[in-house]
């Protein structure tokens, strides 16, 4: 299997060995072989000694393509390739594509203070559709292409969370 | 009002909360704290002796609901209210509110909030204490040709300043007369057709400026004594980020010479209790007074850890009525203290402010080390206020050891479910300019530390591949060896049932 | 001796490991951390650089294991050991094994450790050197009429000491010559029948003493320094429970004259690095040297809170051959500190051990506290090794505040799953003759403040009862409507599944 | 039900009132309502406010007549008393005491370095039955009654918990 950490493009492959025993288990990162030693383990938490230094992970999210998770308190999200996850993959973003280029979405939680595009609008990439208030900061969600504004999700007034989805552009 | 001061109500949340509710426990005052529906699970309504509900989230319905506030305070039989910063702190009503029912306001009256609290007015009584101002129009210019000769004396470039503006809007740089002369033709019709009328001043502008503040205390028997200066230079957007004292320009007699005028600036507003006086200094080392802040600051713990004073406390007792208890030749600045803002915000996406659970964090500490903070395992970062969610602030004998401890306890600093600015403060604990005291209001830009920051952070995250793999492959052998994992998933929700009154 | 130190082996554990750990982080050392079987999952394994598997639980397999720590050591190339406290921090073979292998030992020499380590032999040294010692014989007396002469000259009442005693065992006491000649003839033939000899030493016996200590540093170079004292008082049996500085009955001019025997005594033994002189103080304000503690001291951070000079650090820099950076006259108090020792022991159950998992703690932080711990939620604490687990210091402007810190904090402190002695320093921080400075090694005794720790915690359990009472309703309403209880607990039991390597 | 605070002697009568709904319960203790505002809660976790004051409380223990519980980090034992539990609790402490007068248990965890006592040996109350070290200290087990030692149950280098039976005396 091959990972790729997330922002870095940093790319390992890496398999299990096999356990051998007092809790060491044998991995092979890129080639190379290395010896854990597993202190505390559950299904998303794991205490390891590798390479003679001391690590806790945390998985936090874990789909089929990707994982996200922290090592020693800093995050990563970490992707899958195998053949397999590779097709599947690419099938789904186009999919996602199809939808997913025409929807805006808010990357942060918040408070519709002010709506400044209206339905049917023309607008470019760019363009400040809602301004929303979190944490006493105004932030404004911007078209990510050029388009014709079909919906318009969110009123003022509103709250949002991460992701939800304020405008259909098209 | 001097009287002794035997219950204090808060009116304030997060770390300032706890903090003035530390100090209530070290003077054995009862303390009382005030809660929104945000906040019912807040370290403050832990910590403190009493609370009392306040409201719904919104900020105007809870901790600016300052009827609401008097209504609690008098009820509960309040002898004092401390504002804390933000929220109320500066509302030039609130004191006399206070004194109207009987309870002692810990700030400044409001007589000396109106003035400091107003450009205009507060400059007029400042050139009068002959305190040293940004050189420029005394207040808003009659007509262009003044304009012309106020950038004259000053000397060019200048800024044009519209009186309405703020927060950067409505300002213009002018090179030479020529180009003033221009630009105030454009910025007084702008005016005119925005407000009615061309109120416009003129401003002498200034490259690479430090943001250097002082801290002041003044007591109700007219004793002022300031308390050396805080660096404040690195802001992001006119916030501040990173503060320290003593500034790293400040010789011995420059310090004692605006600290002189920071004392004369309280005395001529009469200020009562604990403020701050800003400055501006020039590349040259003129220093020049922008305004002062009547409340306690955000950074005021650098000058807790450098002087040894407890400023909470102190302003309990001047508000008590008691003389400040040092003269100025008593105080002494022992070593180097360094805070980092943090905030719950993402710096590798502009600054976003980022809400929600913590479900666990590690709270740094060890020699030198004090954090001021309302996070603790289990709790939540609401979008409803300010971002600050801690202060690091390191006390090291130069500013050397402060920085490194600084930097370790970042390191041990994490805080789960959320995003901070620690990655931002990792990268200026160890950035060139920073170390060598090269700093100014656009430090950031200046030496493109966001771009740096994305640099170590990519640079640091390659340091995980090896363990982040070695993870995923543990737990890959873990799902499949116990088949465990769909029922511990399950079972996890249930055991994090919770009801919410 | 004059190499730079890139890398750290800790020979230690607990607490003082992760104070040697951030001292290496500050200055850009590697560490590295040794641990047994019972150790995989503390905090120094966890913030250290590197840690390599040392061997079983037993100190004798593990932190007590000279040739396997060298071992370690020499393979992974560490330039330096600190050996901490306890375990080998005062094994004079230590230091020679170290550097046989080129390896820095930071500590004294061996031959210094030797002199330290043994009574008689530092005794010598030191009344050379002019040291005044607790009046009496300066070795084993050769009769009785020796001992009668040395009790006469010491001044009634005396002690007789067996050289074969220890912890309070085969010590008489003797209030005038009858007396004397009685026990000494008793004395003499149990030390007999037991040792083959009658090795017996007398003393002046004397009361109501303080355990003043004088923190000492000496570089390579022959320059010798004294931080100030620590006072000490506060024991049980000979075990140091609370240690402040400075000490309450100093005077600048007595702290001065004994801070300069310290420094003689150092210079004596030819002392290296960090190191504590020992005195004992009686009621007329006589100082007597006990001896020299040849290691870093459990309670140093009291003596980094008021000089703000860092020991570990400063120990790392003689060790690499670095003269110490200040002079004597440079060194100055500023305010004052108080430790308190935080054991697992159980106070009310005759201080016996606690062991076991502590499933959450809240360590308290804030203006002036400082902790030094090993304690994390979900941290164990080992029935192995020594009882502490943590050291809370405060610092103040002066005893007053920094004794309201501590206070103050201890009641922030919380550890679930084991028994703690915080009880104990509540009432000893609320104690009158605490408060008024009225220190002796006597002083739980003498104020009977365990009594008066079981008074306070039955009131402070009383205020307890009505919220303890309503818990319980909750719970029991809440078992009712959810009937969730079995199931919860055993999905508890499921998602806290782990195993163990 | 009365409740008893264990170490101090006070004894309250409570009861549950009712739910007065927005998370508002009132109870009744020794005659005196109170409002409770229930922030959270599980099956042996609560956070409350309670007279204007915030509590968090910690369910350890919990058995038909006792519950160990900790009120923002104290831990306190608490005493249920009901006809119903005083009964159950005579016949319990009786079948209890028939047993349990004869066993000595050690009330530390620690290894054995020394057995002092021998099987049929008559030893007094208060006698040193076994030596534990645990933590460099030593502490002695001591015999809680007069009596002949019926049976040790530790050795020498033995590891025992906090309430392992250590002898039999009768």
């Amino acid at each position: 299997m091959d990972f790729e950490l997330g922002g870095t493009k940093e790319i390992a492959n890496g398999e299990l060995v096999r356990s051998i025993g007092g809790g060491l288990i044998l991995v092979r990162i890129n080639d190379k072989e290395y010896q854990i030693k597993l202190l505390k383990s559950g299904s998303d938490y794991f205490e390891f000694i590798l390479d003679d230094s001391f690590y806790t992970a945390k998985i936090i999210q874990s789909g089929s393509s990707e994982v996200r998770l922290s090592i020693n308190g800093r995050t990563h999200t970490v992707k899958q390739h195998s053949k397999l996850t590779e097709i599947l993959e690419k099938s789904l973003s186009l999919t996602a594509k199809i939808g997913g280029e025409k929807i805006l979405v808010s990357q942060i939680p918040g408070r519709v203070v002010n709506v400044l595009a209206a339905v049917r609008a023309e607008v470019k990439k760019g363009d400040s559709i809602v301004v929303l208030e979190s944490m006493k900061m105004q932030v404004a969600v911007k078209a990510h292409r050029d388009g014709i504004v079909k919906e318009l999700r969110v009123k003022k007034g509103a709250t949002v969370s991460r992701n939800d989805i304020i405008a259909v552009i098209e | 009002m001097a009287k002794k001061i035997q219950s204090l109500l808060v009116a304030n949340r997060g770390e300032i909360a706890l903090r003035v509710i530390r100090a209530c426990g070290e003077l054995g005052i009862k303390s009382i704290a005030l809660y929104s529906d945000e906040d019912t699970r807040s370290i403050h309504v832990k910590r403190a002796d009493k609370a009392y509900y306040l409201g719904p989230p919104s900020p105007s319905e809870s901790y600016l609901n300052i009827d609401k506030i008097i209504e609690i305070a008098t009820r509960v039989g309040a002898d004092a209210i401390h504002p804390g910063y933000g929220f109320l702190s500066e509302n030039e009503n609130f004191p006399e509110l206070c004194s109207k029912n009987g309870i002692i306001f810990i700030g400044p009256k409001k007589k000396a909030m109106e003035i400091t609290g107003d450009k205009m007015k507060c400059k007029a009584v400042m050139k009068k204490a002959d305190i040293p101002f940004v050189p420029g129009s005394d207040g808003i210019v009659n007509d262009m040709e003044e304009a012309v000769d106020i950038a004259a004396a000053a000397g060019y470039p200048v800024l044009l300043k519209s009186a309405f503006g703020g927060g950067g809007r409505g300002i213009r740089l002018a090179n030479d007369e020529k180009q003033l002369r221009q630009e105030f033709e454009m910025a007084a019709a702008e005016s005119k057709a925005a407000f009615g009328k061309a109120a416009l001043y003129v401003e002498k502008y200034m490259q690479r400026i430090r943001h250097i503040e002082y801290q002041l205390v003044r007591d109700s028997h007219g004793q002022g004594r300031h308390l050396f200066e805080r660096e404040c230079s690195i802001q992001r957007r006119h916030q501040k980020l990173v503060e320290m004292s003593p500034s790293p320009v400040l010789d011995q007699e420059t310090r004692n010479r605006i600290g002189e005028i920071a004392v004369r600036a309280a005395e001529a507003v009469d200020y009562l209790n604990a403020g701050t006086a800003e400055f501006l200094r020039d590349e040259q080392g003129n220093f020049y007074f922008i305004e002062i802040n009547s409340r306690l600051q955000v950074e005021h713990p650098v000058t807790e850890l450098v002087t040894g004073i407890d400023l909470v406390k102190l302003q309990i007792s001047i508000a008590q009525g008691e003389t400040i208890p040092f003269k100025q030749d008593d105080l002494g600045l022992r070593g180097c203290a360094i805070e980092c803002r943090i905030n719950a915000e993402d710096p590798f996406f502009g600054f976003t402010p980022s809400v929600g659970t913590v479900p666990s964090c590690n709270i740094p500490y060890g020699p030198g080390i004090r954090v001021d903070t309302y996070l603790y395992p289990g709790c939540s970062v609401s979008g409803y206020y300010d971002s600050l969610v801690a202060k690091l602030i390191a006390w090291g004998k130069d500013f050397e050891e402060s920085r490194v401890r600084t930097k370790n306890a970042l390191k041990e600093f994490t805080v789960e479910g959320i995003n901070t600015t620690i990655p931002l403060f990792k990268t200026i604990m160890d950035e060139d300019n920073f170390i060598k005291g090269e700093l100014s209001t656009d430090y950031l830009e200046r030496f493109s530390i966001l771009d740096r920051m994305n640099r170590d952070a990519v640079e640091s995250s390659k340091q995980d591949l090896i363990p982040a793999v070695s993870a995923i492959l543990l737990r890959s052998e873990f799902v499949k060896k116990n088949h465990l994992y769909q029922q511990s998933t399950s079972s996890k929700q249930r055991t994090g049932w919770q009801s919410k009154g």
